[in-house]
C-alpha cells in the first residue's frame, strides 16, 4: 500500500514493479529438460520488454481459445530469461500438481495468455555508487535456479562480482544449470547425493562463501558502518530462504528472497498471497509486495 | 440497427449496463484502472469493508479445485476509514458506479460502516452477511433468517442508498432469506455468495486451507448460482442480481434470462481481467443477432408458463 | 511389505474394499460386468429402486456443466418386483455385495420396499430421501428433519439389515440431519446427492432440462461434498460413507482422510468405467508409499487438534 | 431390456450390438474438412474389429492423460469408416459446443480414451433370401451423412441395390460427402440454396425415389402381402427425421432411424437418453436400445 515503509524501502532499492497488461504468447519452444522440468519459450513482447529480473508472469495452463475451465486459475512463473530485442522471455517449471501438467502438453505454435511482467523485481544491482557494491551472491535452489539466470545476466551487466551458488536433489533436477552458466558468472554446484558438484546443501555453499568473504574482506565501504560481507539474492524451497534467512541475519550481509505463496490473481486483488510481516501485525501480498522481499521484511515457514 | 440500450434500473441504482464485478474480485479498482476505465463497467462492488481494518486469516488462503476455487481470505481489508480517505474519491474520479460491501461482527458494525456511506462516496450499499455473528456464537447472520431480517431492517435504517443483500447459497431454501431481506426493506438481492467447501492435502494428510473450510466459487458453482436466481427472481419483487462463476457471455445471458437484472463476475477476473468488457461485447453482439433493442428484455425471457414450479415433474435428481 | 488390507466394517457391513460405486451410476451392474468382476468391489449401489416401476422424467434429462453434469432422470427404475426376479440372482451370482438404494413417495413406499430385501437378496439398503414427500406437499424428505427421522425410523423397523441413510446437500446443516438419521436408528449415513442446479440454453431462451431443476454432481462438487462429510464425520458416531466427484485415488483419499470409512464412486463411471479399479490401486499404492497396512488407519487421518472446530479462525469466505 | 418386443425385433432384424470395452486410440489423422466439420482417423483395433454400421462410439473430447476435468464426460459420435484391417475408425463430427471444439484441438499422434463399439447397428443388410431384398434408400442430412458411409459399404458388399440420398444446408456442409461417394453407390445430392445438387430438401428427394419405386415396382415378393417399395436408413437433424417417418409410413417403407439424445454414459447405466416409446409408456434408450430404432418403436419431437 502506497506509504508504507515496505514500499519506500523497495523504491529506493530499485525493486521495481512494472506495467503489467494481458497478453497473448506464442509459444516458441517447449521441450522436456531434466527430471520433471520443463522450458518454455514465449514470444510475449510486452513482457520482455518492461521485465525486471525477479519478476513472475500469470500463465494460462490451457491454451487460448480452450473450452475447458479446469485447470481453473493461471499459474505463477519466475522468468528465467528476459530477451527485449526478440520479445521472447523464457519460463522453467517443475511438472508439480494439475497445472504444470497441463501447461506441460501444450505444444510449440499454440498460444497462451498470460499477465505480464508482475510483481517486485530484485533490487537494481546498479544502485551502489562505484566501487561501493558488495559481492553478490545468488543462491538457487533446484526450481529456484531459473530466475537467478535473468539476475546473474542483470547484475553482471551492472558491473557486479557475481558468485552463484546452486544446489538440487541430484543433478536432474539443477534447473536452467546450463542457462546460468551461459551468463558466464561463475557458477558452484553442490548435490544432496553428490551426482553433481559437491555433496552438499546450498546453503553450506553460502555460509563458506560468506565466510570467504568476510575474512578476503568485501570492497572498502567509505563512513562508519561495516562493509557488509556480500549481498544475497536467493530463490528456493521455503526451508532453504529460512536459513537463508538466518544465515544473512548473522553474518550481516543485506538479503533479498523470492518467495511463494498460492495465488489466485497475481495481481493485487484478491488477497490470496498473505504472508505476515516480520514486524508488527498483518500481512504483506506476495504478488505485488513481493515475489521478492528483503530478508527482514516477511515471516517465513507460518505454513502458507 | 441501431446501439442496443443496456442500462438497467436495479432497485433505484441506475447503471451504465449489467455487468458489475464481484465484492473481493477487483478490490477497489485500481488495479485495474490501467487496462480500462472503471466508468465502462455497470458498477464496482468493493471488497467486503469493516469499521475497522481487519487483518484477515493466517496461513494457506486459497485452493484451486475443479472448475473452481476455495478462499478463506478472511475479508482482510483496510477499514472503511480508509475507503473514505483514500478509495473514495479517487473512485470517483474515475466515474465508476460503486457499490461499497460492507461486513461486520455485530450488527453495530454493519450499521458503523453503513452510516459513514454518504451518496459523495457510495452510490449503493450490499450487505454481505456471510460473516459470523459474534454475538450469536459465530454462526453467519446469512444462515439465521431472524439475524438475515435483524440486520437488514438496521442498515436499512442507517442508509438512504439503494441497499443489496447479498445472500448465501449455504441454506435449504434461499428464497426464504430472499423474502426476509425484501420484507425488511432492501432494494434488490445479489445472489450467490460462495458454496462452503474444503480440499485435503493427502500428502501432508492434513486440510489444504489452514482455515480447513473455504468459500467455492468459480464456473462449478454456476448451476447451483443459476438455480438460485430463478427460485429467488420468481418469489421477491424486488430485482435480482445473479452472481456465481460467471465467464462468458453465455453465463451472463444464462443469468439475464433467468431473471436476473444485473450479474456480478467474479473469479473470472483472476484468470482475465478483461473477461466484464469480454462479457459485455458478446451480450450486445446476442442482442443484435436476437433483435433485443433493450437488455431489460432479456430479464426473465427464459421464463414461460410450462416453466412454472407448479407445472413441472416433482422428481428432479437422480 | 505384505499386502495391505483393504477390508472395512461399514455399519455392520463387511467390505472387501471401501471403493463403492454410487447409485444411478452403475444400474444394477449387468452392464460392467464384462469389464471386470462386480466383487472386485467394496460394494454396489443399485439404481434407486420403487415398489413399482417409475418410468423417469420426460424431454431432456441431462446436461452438461463445467467439471459437472445436471441429471433429471427422475429416478426412472424398474421397480423392486423387477430387481427380486432379475437382478437379485445374478448379483448373488457374480458375488458382488449389494446396497439397495430405495426410493418412495410416502414413507409406506420406503417401507414396502424395504420389507422385500431379505438378506437373500441385499447385504444392505441405502435411503435416497432426496424423493419429493407427496403427503408432505412434495418437498423433499431429505429437506425436513422430521421427514428425516419419520422415515428412517419406519425403514429401521422393516429391514434388519445395515442401514444408510443417503443425505441431501441442499440444507444448511446437514450435521442435523446425519443426527437425525443417527438418532432414528440409522448405522450409517452416505453423503452427498446432487446439489440442486439448472441451466440455461440461452439460443432457444429456456432450460435445458425439460424439468428446469435437475442434480449437480461430478468433479465441480468434490469440495463442497468433501465439507459435508468432514462435518459429518465430527459429530455422529455411526461411519460415513463418502461421496461426490470421486474420480481419482487422490480424491477417494481426501475423503478418507476426512473421516468417511467408504466412498462411493458415481459420475465418473461415465467417462471412465474402469475408475473404480483404478482408485483400488492408487489407494493401495499410496498406503504401501506411507506405510499404512490397514485401510482404516487412513480414515480421519487428516483431523487433528488443529483443526477441531472450536480452535479455527471464525471468519470463513471472502 | 431382454424380453422386450423392441430387443427381439432388433435381434431378428440383426440391429446388433458388440461387445464395447474402453480403448485407447490413437489419432492418425485429424482435420477440418468442410464448413465447421472435422474428420478424425482413430487407431482403436477393437471398436474398428466388432463395429458394425450404426453403432457409434463415446469419445473423449480431451487427449488421455490431460489434468482437465473440463469438459467431463465422452461426447457419442456415429462411425463414419471401419476399417479391421488397418485397425482404423473414423468419425466426422461438427464443431457445436465446448466439447467438440476442444476436440477439435487434440493432435494427431495424440490419444483419446473412449468406449466402443456401442448401440445396435442398422439391420443386416444380408437377411433377405437372395432376389427378396428391397431397394435401400439411405437419408442424410449434414453431420448425419457420416454414419451412411458405412452403411453403404456394408449394403454393397451385402449386394443390395442401394441409392443414398444426401442434403445439407449448403454445399459446405454436406459431411463426408466423398467418403460416401467413394462407396461406389450412386449418390443424389441437394442443398437447402442450391449451392451443391438440386436446390431441394432430402426429404423431397426421398418421396421422389419412393414415387419412382412405386411406379417401377421393387423386386417381386414371393407371399401375398404387398412387397415394400423400398426399406430406408435414415440419419440426420430431428425434424427430417420426423418427416421421414412420415414420409415412410404413408409409402409402406420400412424405415430405420438413427437418432440423437444427450448422453452422460453411452451403455446402458445413467438413463439419460431415454426416448418415449411410440405405443405405450415409458422410455426406450437410445444408447442401449438404439442409436438406430424402427421408425415405428420411437416418438420423436419429444422436445430431448
Ligand atoms: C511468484 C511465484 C513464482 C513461481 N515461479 C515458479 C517457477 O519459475 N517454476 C516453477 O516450477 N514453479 C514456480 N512457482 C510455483 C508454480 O506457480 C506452481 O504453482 C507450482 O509449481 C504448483 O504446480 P501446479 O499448478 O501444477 O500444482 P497444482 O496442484 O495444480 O496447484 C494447485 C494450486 O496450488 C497452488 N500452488 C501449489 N504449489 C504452489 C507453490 N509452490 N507456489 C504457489 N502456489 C502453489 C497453485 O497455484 C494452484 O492454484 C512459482 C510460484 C510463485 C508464487
Ligand atoms: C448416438 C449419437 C451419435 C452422434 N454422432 C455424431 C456424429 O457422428 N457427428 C457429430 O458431429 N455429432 C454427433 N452426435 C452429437 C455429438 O455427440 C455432440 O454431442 C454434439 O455435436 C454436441 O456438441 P458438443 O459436445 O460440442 O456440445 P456441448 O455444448 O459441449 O454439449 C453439451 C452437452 O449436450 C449434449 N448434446 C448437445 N447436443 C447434442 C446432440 N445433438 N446429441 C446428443 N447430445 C448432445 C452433449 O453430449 C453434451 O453433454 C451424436 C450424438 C449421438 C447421441
Ligand atoms: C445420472 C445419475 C443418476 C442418479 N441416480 C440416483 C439414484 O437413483 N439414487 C440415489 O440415491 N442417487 C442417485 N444419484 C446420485 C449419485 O448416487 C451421487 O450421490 C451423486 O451423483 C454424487 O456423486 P458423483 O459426483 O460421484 O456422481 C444419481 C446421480 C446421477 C449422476
Ligand atoms: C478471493 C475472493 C474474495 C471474496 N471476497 C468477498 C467479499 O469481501 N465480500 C463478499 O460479499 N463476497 C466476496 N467474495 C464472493 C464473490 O463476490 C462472489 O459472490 C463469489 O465468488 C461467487 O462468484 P464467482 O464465482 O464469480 O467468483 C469473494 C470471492 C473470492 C473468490
Ligand atoms: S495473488 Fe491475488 S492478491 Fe496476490
Ligand atoms: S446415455 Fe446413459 S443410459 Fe443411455
Amino acid at each position: 500500500m502506497a506509504g508504507d515503509p515496505e514500499v519506500a524501502a523497495a523504491e529506493r532499492e530499485g525493486r521495481v514493479r512494472s506495467p503489467w497488461r494481458p497478453e497473448r504468447a506464442r509459444v516458441v519452444a517447449h521441450a522436456r529438460r531434466g527430471a520433471g522440468w520443463f522450458k518454455l519459450t514465449l514470444h510475449a513482447p510486452h513482457t520482455a520488454g518492461a521485465a525486471r529480473p525477479g519478476q513472475f508472469v500469470e500463465l494460462a495452463v490451457l491454451p487460448a481459445g480452450h473450452a475447458g475451465h479446469d485447470p481453473l486459475l493461471k499459474r505463477p512463473f519466475s522468468l528465467c530469461e528476459i530477451r527485449p530485442s526478440t520479445g521472447e522471455v523464457t519460463v522453467v517449471y517443475r511438472a508439480a500438481g494439475r497445472g504444470t501438467r497441463a501447461l506441460s502438453a501444450v505444444p510449440a505454435g499454440a498460444e497462451l495468455d498470460l499477465l505480464g511482467p508482475l510483481g517486485r523485481s530484485f533490487p537494481d544491482p546498479g544502485r551502489f555508487v562505484p566501487g561501493a557494491a558488495p559481492r553478490l551472491l545468488l543462491v538457487g535452489g533446484g526450481i529456484g535456479i531459473p530466475p537467478m539466470v535473468a539476475a546473474a545476466a542483470w547484475a553482471r551487466e551492472a558491473g557486479r562480482d557475481v558468485l552463484a551458488l546452486v544446489g538440487a536433489r541430484s543433478a536432474g533436477e539443477l534447473a536452467a544449470l546450463d542457462e546460468l552458466r551461459a551468463t558466464g558468472v561463475p557458477v558452484e554446484v553442490c548435490t544432496d547425493d553428490g551426482s553433481a558438484g559437491r555433496r552438499a546443501l546450498v546453503t553450506e555453499l553460502l555460509a563458506g562463501a560468506l565466510a570467504g568473504a568476510a575474512s578476503g574482506g568485501g570492497p572498502a565501504a567509505g563512513g562508519g558502518e561495516a562493509a557488509p560481507p556480500a549481498e544475497i539474492w536467493a530463490c528456493g524451497p521455503e526451508p532453504m530462504l529460512i536459513a537463508v534467512q538466518r544465515i544473512a541475519r548473522e553474518a550481516g550481509a543485506p538479503a533479498y528472497l523470492s518467495v511463494e505463496r498460492p495465488m489466485a490473481c497475481g495481481f493485487g486483488v484478491c488477497m490470496a498471497c498473505a504472508i505476515p510481516r516480520a514486524a508488527g501485525p498483518g500481512y504483506l501480498h506476495v504478488c505485488v509486495d513481493g515475489p521478492v522481499f528483503r530478508a527482514e521484511e516477511v515471516r517465513l515457514g507460518d505454513g502458507a | 440497427m441501431t446501439e442496443p440500450d443496456l442500462s438497467v434500473d436495479v432497485g433505484g441504482l441506475r447503471c451504465r449496463n449489467p455487468v458489475w464485478v464481484a465484492s473481493g474480485c477487483f478490490h477497489y479498482g485500481r488495479e485495474f484502472a490501467h487496462l480500462f476505465p472503471l466508468s465502462e463497467l455497470g458498477a464496482v462492488v468493493t471488497k467486503g469493508t469493516a469499521p475497522e481494518p481487519w487483518p484477515g486469516n493466517p496461513g494457506v488462503r486459497m485452493a484451486e479445485t475443479p472448475a473452481g476455487m476455495l478462499n478463506a481470505i478472511g475479508l482482510e481489508n483496510p477499514g472503511v476509514e480508509h475507503y473514505l480517505a483514500a478509495d473514495a474519491p479517487w473512485l470517483r474520479r474515475q466515474g465508476a458506479t460503486v457499490v461499497v460491501n460492507i461486513v461486520g461482527r455485530t450488527v453495530e458494525e454493519y450499521v458503523r460502516v453503513a452510516e459513514r456511506l454518504t451518496p459523495e462516496v457510495a452510490d449503493a450499499v450490499e450487505l454481505n452477511i456471510s460473516c459470523p455473528n459474534v454475538k450469536e456464537g459465530g454462526l453467519a447472520f446469512g444462515t439465521s433468517l431472524r439475524e438475515t431480517h435483524r440486520v437488514t431492517a438496521a442498515v436499512r435504517q442507517a442508509t438512504k442508498l439503494p441497499l443489496f443483500v447479498k445472500l448465501s447459497p449455504n441454506v435449504t431454501s434461499v428464497v426464504d432469506f430472499a423474502k426476509a431481506a425484501e420484507d425488511a426493506g432492501a432494494d434488490g438481492v445479489s445472489l450467490i455468495n460462495t458454496l462452503l467447501g474444503m480440499a485435503i492435502d493427502v500428502r501432508r494428510r492434513r486440510p489444504v486451507l489452514t482455515n480447513v473450510f473455504g468459500g467455492l466459487s468459480g464456473p462449478a458453482v454456476k448451476p447451483v448460482a443459476l438455480r438460485m436466481v430463478w427460485q429467488v427472481a420468481g418469489a421477491v419483487k424486488i430485482p435480482v442480481v445473479g452472481i456465481g462463476g460467471i465467464a462468458t457471455a453465455t453465463d451472463a445471458l444464462e443469468f439475464l434470462l433467468a431473471g436476473a437484472t444485473a450479474v456480478q463476475v467474479g473469479t473470472a477476473l483472476f484468470r482475465n481481467p478483461l473477461a466484464p468488457l469480454e462479457i459485455l461485447d458478446g451480450i450486445r453482439a446476442y442482442m443484435r443477432q436476437n433483435g433485443f433493442a433493450r437488455v431489460t428484455d432479456l430479464v426473465g425471457a427464459a421464463r414461460t408458463a410450462e416453466t412454472a414450479a407448479e407445472n413441472l415433474p416433482r422428481i428432479v435428481e437422480g
